[in-house]
């Protein structure tokens, strides 16, 4: 068993109004000094090891997790698995 | 770091750069001859998509002439952002109808929201206050993973821009079919109002007078997406696929509300939206039309992204902006508008005697154009046509008629066919009741919202069997706008006016050119016989892939008026006792019918006639009645034709049924046949309804027993309403639901 | 009667409220984000909508907004507060009402009329509903989901904080959850849309007695002493 | 400068329909074996280092960018900054 976990965010150049809008609220809020705020999303999943994790893996991301219009995405792959 | 790695004037013509950019050779030419000069690579650009079919017409607008544009009713003709008619009151609704296929195909929750955003613009911008949005759609029979993921995805697209934006999506259409495969088509209109008086317009007048850039910040998306949506999609669209825009409806309302704010500025002179080929176009056209120039500084123009050049800057998409002109030294007005807004409110440039557009940018001149060539002077291309091969073989082939013994099975089935089945599933998504106007909700023929303060109200809705146009495209687009018209009648209103979305293949074709000419034809016709003239709408070509071209779609948006709110009409049937009547003979017309689709997977042969003489008389027959306060219900008999009818009058409303006696063979419960209407009567009314409307023939009553019993001369067929709701809403969640 | 509808930038229902109020017969006024005072109101509305496009969380930003800290104030003195929608979703994410709002189950936006049990008439804001009464009133969210540990539920519950509940499974709230007041009853949150509701032409006027009652309710408090 | 990169969860107990939703469609895609689906926000931002960042940056938590009647955080402080 391998804890997969996928961070997806927004291709570069693609507006992201949700981090504009907390970052302003951070602002309002005080912390002047916070910049560049982004978001995203992030997956964790659990599967079985195996000789084309890290392919299987890939494929779902295009498929599903990520739009690969408008999102990159990174994958990281773990031994720690939670029950 | 300034003009990175763009070619220079010279490369641009030798190597043919133009052409990546969407130019032709002699279109290229043509650009050397107004400049007296090669053009440098951002004016390459600002003809690029200046002279793109999505923004200069270029094919199709001969054949635009023939609509017919004048009615008393008109009160903004085509030629600015959107088209508006006369509702009475000194009041004025205010619409238009775009498209955003390739993007929706591309991108589709992104394309479709967008298109959404769009649209409001175009509307507000002209002073309106939006109260409607309606969208029609049109995806493959959602058999793959594909088709569902776009249909689920563009649904979720114009729910989430329109319900953010707070503006109600009331209505639209939607068709299935397997020409829309992987190019789907996403077409949105948007309905305003205004107090006709505060009508704006886009214009750049006044030597010396300040152009202002209001709202969100300039990135480098949708660079070229004017002319991306005038290629056929391919695989290297796919390349293309960063310049989809990306929409962010938050800001996009508070546009709206300084927008709003704005237009009631006396120093306001002309505001425009920033839509396709955004700066570009916005400031090339207002200039244009008003017969200057324009100078802008290119610095000043508010960026989200870093070390943009003059030519992305130009040709950016990005959503949520507008120019406004307005006059020297009230700038400060303006920017505290939006200031509190939180939106950019830039000055970027000056409006200059000479009609010519100049753009500087770190402290170079970067662009000097006439600005009529690229606003007016853009190719018009008067395409070859050819009648096709399949609409020969159509025309001459033997009448098709259903197949095998008529079932109670037919009509569940129907039913279940995505195009008949409810659509429930899309608008429960849909903030439809916002701003407090719907009287009549999505799932009726049309909607109606109401005026608040005023005892009238507006119908709007859209319209387009493209199976029919397919088929006969004359025909067909005389019952595009027919049906909308019907739409617009048994929902109690007088329909005003027109505007369309015009969904083709290449008009490089000779084929497609001939469907796109020839169905104007027919659209104009019935658009001159029903008095709606076309107030405006929009052109979008080349929705093709290598499987080839989707059926000429044109959708029609018609705008009616509801003289008194008591005037409207519910579609389904509103009490027991009540008298049935089908007003129109039926004709054995099965070909490019729902039940042709179904049983033989494909269409073929002629779509039904339509007689606009017999067509308009009906529909003013009815509206006498209605008026008259002497109809119940009214609906019109389309897809599926007089049984599907019959189940959508008794499906939509609780606790009633239906016992009908048709005086025709069984299996013509299911013919197409136009101009036909199921009323509904309160026994009391009976006798003045049939002087007002004396070819209405009285077919039976409305029951309270929850059962439809239709009995032909040759088959007495029943069904539990319950059954038929069932299916027919269960339809569309069951084949969203469904993998693999 | 007085009442201030807060507009938030983003905020869609607030002219929707006005109407209703007027209807009812208030006297309405428009109160901005950045105002810092909200006093002299007998009811303060805070209207659906997407206020600050509902980014990060619905609720999440409005509640920072400058009018806020004089709405607490305002509620602490026992002004009626009403949130509806976007109101109710801001009012828990400011800690004036206890639980949160989540995604529907669905993942879908919802817009529709659904039928509501009237759980307590014994409030300001419901006094001219009958106990258990059925209201139709529209909904029309994408995160309407209630949520609150059960050690809150519970004291909900003791406290008859539950105003309204669905008549059938919409959203995945806990217990059916469609409206809750604080513990001192003054504010009232809640997901459909009474203001959709006033008038028979739109479908139902259903939600008319909660206009009503808090006329009556400001006429009671403010009747000549006899 | 450093980064500072905030996961946000449901809490445990808290239904997370995401996370079921997407597990349904890897299986209804065929990867059948993956579990536990889990779904979260990120959100990054860069702020200036210094004596308190920890504690700035969780009060940013608490304040704004987590519900903590629904929802978990974690914070993970990196170096690099991108630009
Ligand atoms: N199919 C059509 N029928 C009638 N008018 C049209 C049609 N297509 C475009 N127009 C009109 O041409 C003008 C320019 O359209 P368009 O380029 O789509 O507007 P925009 O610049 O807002 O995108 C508009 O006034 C529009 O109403
Ligand atoms: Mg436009």
């Amino acid at each position: 068993m391998k804890t997969v976990h996928v961070y997806v965010t927004l291709k570069e150049g693609v507006l992201n109004p949700e981090g504009s809008a907390i970052e302003r609220s951070l602002h309002a809020l005080g912390y002047e000094e916070v910049q560049k705020v982004q978001t995203g999303k992030w997956v964790s999943l659990q599967v079985e090891d195996g000789p084309e994790l890290a392919q299987r893996v890939e494929r779902m991301c295009e498929q599903l997790l990520a739009n690969p219009v408008i999102e990159d995405y990174e994958i990281q792959l773990s031994d720690e698995v939670t029950t | 770091m300034l003009l990175q790695h763009e070619p220079a004037p010279e490369t641009i013509e030798t190597k043919e750069v133009y052409k990546e950019m969407g130019l032709t050779d002699d279109e290229f030419l043509t650009v050397k001859e107004i400049l007296g000069r090669r053009p440098n690579y951002t004016e390459t650009g600002l003809f690029s998509v200046m002279w793109s079919e999505h923004c200069s017409y270029k094919h199709s607008k001969n054949v635009l002439k023939k609509f017919p544009t004048q009615g008393e009713q008109v009160v903004q003709g085509p030629g600015e952002g959107a088209g508006a008619v006369d509702i009475g009151d000194g009041q004025a609704a205010v619409f238009k109808m775009e498209s955003h296929n390739h993007p929706s195909a591309v991108e589709p929750y992104e394309g479709a929201a967008t298109g959404v955003g769009g649209i409001l613009r175009d509307v507000f911008s002209m002073g309106a206050r939006p109260v409607a949005l309606l969208n029609s759609l049109r995806f493959g029979p959602l058999k793959t993973a594909r088709d569902r993921y776009l249909f689920e995805e563009v649904v979720a697209g114009i729910a989430g821009y329109g319900n953010c934006v707070g503006v109600p999506t009331v209505g639209g259409e939607i068709q299935f079919d397997p020409c829309y495969e992987e190019k789907p088509l996403m077409n949105a209109m948007c309905v305003g109002l205004i107090d006709t008086k505060d009508l704006q317009k886009g214009l750049a007048a006044g030597t010396g007078n300040t152009v202002m850039y209001i709202g969100a910040g300039t990135g480098r998306d949708g660079i070229h997406g004017a002319t991306f949506a005038s290629e056929e999609l391919s695989e290297e669209s796919e390349s293309k696929r960063p310049s989809v825009q990306v929409g962010d409806p938050f800001a996009e309302k508070r546009v709206l509300e300084a927008c709003m704010e704005i237009v009631q500025e006396d120093a306001l002179i002309g505001i425009q939206d920033m839509g396709a080929a955004g700066l570009t176009s916005s400031s090339a056209e207002m200039a244009s039309k008003a017969g200057y120039g324009i100078e802008m500084n290119l610095d000043h123009v508010p960026q989200r992204e870093k070390d943009m050049t003059a030519y992305e800057m130009m040709l950016s998409e990005s959503q949520e902006r507008m120019l406004i002109v307005v006059k020297q030294g009230e700038e400060k007005t303006f920017k505290d508008i939006c200031a509190y807004w939180n939106l950019h409110a830039e000055i970027i440039g000056t409006v200059i005697e000479e009609p010519r557009l100049r753009l500087t940018h770190h402290g170079d001149v970067v662009a000097d154009v006439p600005v009529d060539s690229l606003a007016e002077d853009g190719p018009v291309y008067s395409p070859e046509k050819q009648v096709p091969a399949y609409y020969e073989t159509f025309q001459s082939q033997p009448t098709w008629n259903p197949e095998g013994e008529v079932t109670e099975d037919w009509l569940t089935s129907l039913l279940q066919q995505p195009t008949l089945a409810s659509k429930e599933w899309v608008y429960d998504q849909y903030d439809y009741m916002v701003q407090t106007n719907t009287v009549v909700a999505p799932g009726a023929d049309a909607v109606v919202l109401r005026l608040k303060g005023y005892d009238k109200g507006i119908a709007l809705t859209t319209d387009g069997n493209s199976r029919y146009i397919y088929m006969d495209p004359e025909t067909g687009g005389k019952i595009a706008v027919a049906e909308a018209a019907r739409n617009i009648v048994v929902s109690g209103g007088v329909p005003l006016g027109i505007t369309d979305c015009l969904n083709y293949g290449s008009p490089e074709k000779p084929e497609i050119f001939w469907q796109l000419d020839t169905s104007i034809t027919g659209m104009s016709e019935a658009a001159a016989v029903l008095n709606t003239p076309v107030v405006g709408g929009n052109v979008s070509l080349y929705n093709e892939t290598a499987a080839g071209a989707v059926y000429p779609t044109p959708v029609i948006g018609m705008v009616g008026k509801v003289e008194k709110l008591a005037h409207i009409t519910p579609s389904a049937f509103t009490a027991a006792g009540d008298r049935i009547y089908v007003l129109g003979e039926t004709q054995a017309e099965f070909e490019g019918s729902e039940l042709q689709q179904m049983q033989m997977g494909a269409v073929s042969g002629r779509p039904p006639a339509l007689d606009l003489e017999k067509e308009a008389n009906r529909q003013h027959q009815l509206t006498a009645a209605i008026q008259a306060g002497m109809v119940a219900s009214a609906h019109d008999v389309s897809e599926g034709g007089l049984a599907a009818a019959l189940a959508e009058s008794v499906m939509t409303t609780e606790g009633l049924g239906a016992d009908v006696s048709l005086d025709m063979h069984a299996e013509l419960l299911f013919s197409e046949t136009q101009s036909r209407f199921i009323v509904s009567v309160k026994a009391e009314d009976a006798e003045t309804f049939e002087s007002i409307v004396p070819e209405a023939v009285n077919a039976g009553i409305v029951t309270a027993d929850e059962q439809l019993y239709i009995n032909t001369t040759d088959k007495a067929l029943s069904w539990r309403v319950q059954q038929l709701r069932e299916v027919w809403k269960g339809a569309i969640p069951c084949m969203v639901k469904s993998k693999g | 009667m007085k009442a201030a509808v807060i507009v938030f930038p983003g905020s869609n229902c607030d002219m929707d409220m006005q109407h209703a109020l007027q209807l009812a017969g208030m006297e309405v006024e428009f109160v901005r984000h950045t105002e810092t005072s909200v006093a002299g109101f007998d009811l303060i509305a805070l209207p659906g909508g997407f206020s600050y496009g509902d980014y990060l969380r619905s609720g999440a930003i409005a509640r920072f907004a400058p009018v806020m800290e004089s709405v607490k104030e305002q509620a602490d003195k026992g002004t009626l507060v009403l949130g509806v929608c976007n109101g109710f979703q801001v009012l828990t994410e400011a800690g004036m009402l206890p639980g949160a709002l989540k995604r529907n189950d669905g993942l879908k936006f919802i817009c529709r009329p659904v039928a509501l049990t009237v759980e307590n008439e014994q409030t300001p804001f419901t006094s001219a509903y009958e106990q258990g009464e059925t209201a139709v009133i529209p909904v029309a969210h994408g995160d309407g989901c209630y949520f609150a540990d059960d050690e809150t539920i519970a004291a909900l519950k003791a406290n008859r904080q539950i105003v309204f509940t669905y008549q059938s499974e919409l959203n995945g709230s806990k217990e059916a959850i469609a409206g809750i007041t604080n513990e001192r009853g003054n504010v009232l949150g809640m997901m459909p849309h009474p203001e959709r509701a006033v008038e028979a032409l739109l479908g139902s006027s259903d939600g008319a007695p909660l206009f009503d009652a808090m006329i009556k309710h400001w006429r009671e408090a403010h009747a000549p002493a006899t």
